[in-house]
């Protein structure tokens, strides 16, 4: 198995696009979504109840290279900063098919 | 107030099944309705009675009583968020200030439903065309909220950074939102397909509307009182805000009404429209463009306050100034 | 057994559709109606029903014969899972013993709707204060419950946690759980508004009735028969009070309806009160509060057991039982 | 070709919200129908024409005229398939051929009940039976393209992995996914309750019918409309290939029908059998025993082109022929 | 970026506001909620095929401080003991907005 | 609290039952699954808008012991070959009820 980076991103669903963009560009082999979840923050609380994502929070996970991670950590912040939500870095193994 | 005019606004199903909505929620019952259903019913909502009044708006014709009142509409709907803008700057930051001005100059769709169901109760008419003033008022105070922010609001930000905003997102966000792309696009089909296309879709549209607006209030019912102790937090200035704007709208609004001369039932629903504040489309376009503004504020004032007032006090209240008024 | 009610039940297209569902599973097909849209086809059916009953019962108003009934109601749920305790107590601890009792105590409101549509087949009347009866038949079991635990269960916990039991929230759990919470609500609004308000919404709740109750036992089926594999872990005592505890409690039900003397009609909704087990309100509950208990259990015998031989076997058999008893 | 037919089948409400839909994603509005609303909208008009067709079938009876369309129905539904895969293998390997293959010879139930639709409003009557057909045309092709796959796979697979392969689930995942179940159990419950059970539902099968397509085929255009991108990878062989195989099966069809002298209504039916691809059943067996095959190939193919080509020219077009060839 | 715990609870839908009470008085500075989310353990299969939450299962995810952890996994035990779940505690760096 | 190895599975959801039996052939102690998940990888981008589950993914987490965990990932690898999706495995520590 290989060594990788686990990065882990949450934040606002409406900024999940520019999540994905930032994710794409730093060329990571793919991530993972989980749509429509909420939580509790600095921002204070999510609660998915009305009929629009404008107020909930989406999750994206994606498995990369430490390099890659380093690239997408500095990308990410500024959006973090503006719109909310954190990033964590976790180190895992994994195998692709 | 004419006290038969509470009692036919809240012995309505759709009304009481709201107030069921905040019980169970004050009462801690578990009751839910889980997501995505009520989106279920909003969506279902909007496209019904887009498609009623662009059936109507065909069959009855456009005259030049039609374009004023969407002009009023515009006008409105791009006045409202300008002249609250300064009352909240008082004593809020622009950010905040303009965010909820947008929140009060746009309009909520359920509380204009709420309103015509009222006038069928009462039987007084009105007319397929205050759907397209609903959806063209919808949009101008996202605009006017994001101008206003650009003018008065202190940027935090770098220069850089200020060069990502781009116009045509936010344009998109205020003119092409799901809300109000689902209502123009069935007014537009209900033009195209007439009486044929009615009556082959009036089961679905018209027979099971009034359930389903029924249940939508009962989960609004909920929606709404959850965000009740976030109201705690708001502040007394915001929490009279919240009840006295939309009134000084409806009675700003039915002025207007009178002078352009439109009958009683859509005067009631121009009333409505001018005091109904919006809490999907603004927030959600607010929440992108300006995110320095705090959503629990304008989140909560609109449905924790201004939409059960205007539900239950604000529709038979504002049809009392209208008699009063002589229109 | 008079055939023809077997066979008038079974033609019945909802009871066909909880056939189809089971049949599903059985097969391994991929059929699948995903959460939460049975959630949607369950609070419609209660919001429907609910407010069918109150707005009947405004309309015949309230009687001796009514009173007698509810009373009835009451009893019933009260003594049945007394009788059921004891009874599982022989094989099982007084944990899983109260959780079964509770849940056979309390009610399932699908099969007291299937049985009014059986009741339509059939042409028989039957009146709307049974749904007050069957929203009355829902919490008392889960108190009785809670209460035998509280007596016969050698806690197994320290004091200090023992404390920590709340009955304020245990008799909110009970008497606004969500199903009694909205059926109780339709009910009163349905009272309040009356003609008026029934014939605004009865395109929604008759209309499209017993179509949305077909789709809900087609995906009832599916959740039952999903759980039948469960029932190799249940033991034949268990499969056996599935069976005929339902039947016993019809039958004394039964017994009950004629010494009170209500209509063949009403009788059988009583005894199919009396005979069915509830799988949502009382899971949940018993799950909090008695998290000794294996919900495995329950659930399963609730849900793959008395839950699809009460539409398919049980109604029909009801109703003989009343035939022969000359109500 | 005759352009009231064209303006027959766009003023349709049920075509008018496809379009709509595809405008969503094009004007990039945040318009969202989230899951599961969409598979409920599914499920009900499964249910529905299922329900309907097994009525009308019992009404009817059988006759020979039916038996030899259904013989007909699961000809084209193996013999599509076959001659679809040799004329894909000029540019594409067997795994990918096969795939597409399949979902040619299978069906789109909302393609049909779009063409149901339209000779509603051209007063058009068709059969039934057709429904039969429907459920008939869907799972043969999986079964083909299952054995082409077999026969032409230069299996990279070790045998030891090839022994896996287990042809009791493909012909579960060909006879009993979900679709085909679903509508086969509504045509049977529709022929067992007869007159009486369709009375019943009919306010739900039948009322709020075309209201809920229209709500479907907007949340379709949108589907559809997102996979318009992934056209750009799939080149110009198979996006002609999209467009004129369903228009070369659909006179193939047509002719099959003149020869064994069905009506016009029922001829468009089986027409756009024949044309329809599928983009649920067949992706779903394809992607679990083909997996070598690309379903963004397959899913865009059906999705992107035939289906909207089918929807807004196929219909009418079919029609016309029909015409012409004088049935 | 800083070092954090990341501190998982996975049990019965109908405790989470117990754990997010627990959370709350841990002082953590938010939390993510994924509901109704299925799985198996001692107490059996959780199917989420009834119109109720009592048979599913939630999903909280928090970083914390390594103090904020062991405040949590001591008050979170006992609940877990009584009512089924689990808590996992792994090592990782986030930033916040 | 105990050390254990985490690990999580994402692939197409039509071959989340071949997964389950896998993890109850290696014996673990239990599973939490999250259906209908999203992503991008080599396959192509996941969207979850067709009502069938056959285009979607399913995650499944699983605390087990590091012997378990050899057995896993082995046995999931041909899976993950065949039909795609990503095996990651990380350490953590839990206590379970
Ligand atoms: N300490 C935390 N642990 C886990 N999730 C968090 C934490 N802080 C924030 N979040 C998530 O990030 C979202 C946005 O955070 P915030 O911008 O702080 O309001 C919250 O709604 C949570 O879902
Ligand atoms: N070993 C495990 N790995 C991942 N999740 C688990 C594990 N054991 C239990 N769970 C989750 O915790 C829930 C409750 O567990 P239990 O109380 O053991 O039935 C299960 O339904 C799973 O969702
Ligand atoms: N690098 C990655 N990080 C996170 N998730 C991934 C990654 N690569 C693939 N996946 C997930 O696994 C699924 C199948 O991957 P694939 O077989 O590569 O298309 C994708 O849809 C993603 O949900
Ligand atoms: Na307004
Ligand atoms: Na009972
Ligand atoms: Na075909």
């Amino acid at each position: 198995m290989e060594l990788v980076k686990k990065v882990e991103i949450i934040t606002n669903s409406l900024e999940l696009p520019q999540v994905l963009k930032i994710l794409e560009k730093a060329g990571v082999s793919g991530y993972t979504i989980i749509e429509n979840v909420t939580g509790t923050g600095d921002r204070g609380r999510v609660i998915n109840d009305l009929g629009t994502q404008a107020l909930t929070n989406g999750y994206v996970m994606s498995i990369c290279t430490e390099k890659q991670e380093h690239q997408l950590v500095a990308a990410i912040e500024p959006v973090l900063k503006k719109f909310g939500g954190v990033c964590i870095v976790s180190d895992a193994q994994w195998i692709a098919h | 107030m004419n006290s038969s005019l509470i009692l036919s606004n809240i012995l309505n199903p759709p009304v009481l099944f709201f107030f069921l909505g905040m019980l169970a929620i004050f009462v801690k019952s578990d009751l839910e309705i889980p997501a995505p259903l009520p989106k279920l019913f909003s969506l279902y909502l909007l496209l019904a009675i887009g498609f009623k009044g662009g059936y109507e708006l065909e069959e009855s014709g456009i005259n030049p009583q039609i374009v004023l009142t969407l002009l009023a509409a515009v006008f409105m709907a791009s006045l409202v968020p300008v002249y609250s803008f300064f009352i909240l700057k008082i004593k809020l930051d622009a950010y905040n200030a303009a965010a909820i001005a947008a929140t009060y100059g746009s309009i909520s769709a359920v509380t204009f439903i709420t309103a015509q169901s009222f006038l069928k109760v009462l039987n007084i008419n009105s007319d397929g065309y205050m759907v397209a003033a609903l959806a063209l008022m919808e949009s101008p105070a996202i605009v006017v909220g994001i101008v206003l922010v650009r003018i008065f609001g202190k940027s935090k930000e770098k220069e850089s950074e200020k060069s990502e905003f781009s116009w045509s997102e936010v344009l998109r966000e205020a003119f092409l939102n799901g809300s109000v792309f689902l209502l123009v696009g069935s007014v537009l089909i209900g033009i195209l397909t007439g009486a044929k296309g009615w009556e082959k879709l009036q089961p679905f549209t018209q027979g099971i509307f009034y359930g389903t607006l029924s249940f939508f209030l009962l989960d609004m019912g909920m929606v709404a009182a959850r965000r009740i102790k976030d109201l705690s937090k708001t502040g007394s200035f915001l929490i009279a805000f919240s009840i006295f704007m939309p009134v000084a709208n409806a009675i700003f609004g039915i002025i207007i009404a009178k002078i352009i001369g439109i009958s009683q039932g859509n005067a009631l629903l121009f009333a409505v429209l001018c005091a109904s504040a919006s809490y999907i489309a603004v927030p959600a376009a607010m929440r992108m463009t300006v995110p320095e503004a705090n959503p629990s504020l304008y989140v909560s004032m609109a449905l924790a306050l201004t939409f059960p007032f205007n539900i239950i006090v604000g529709i038979p209240l504002y049809m009392n100034i209208i008699k009063i008024m002589g229109l």
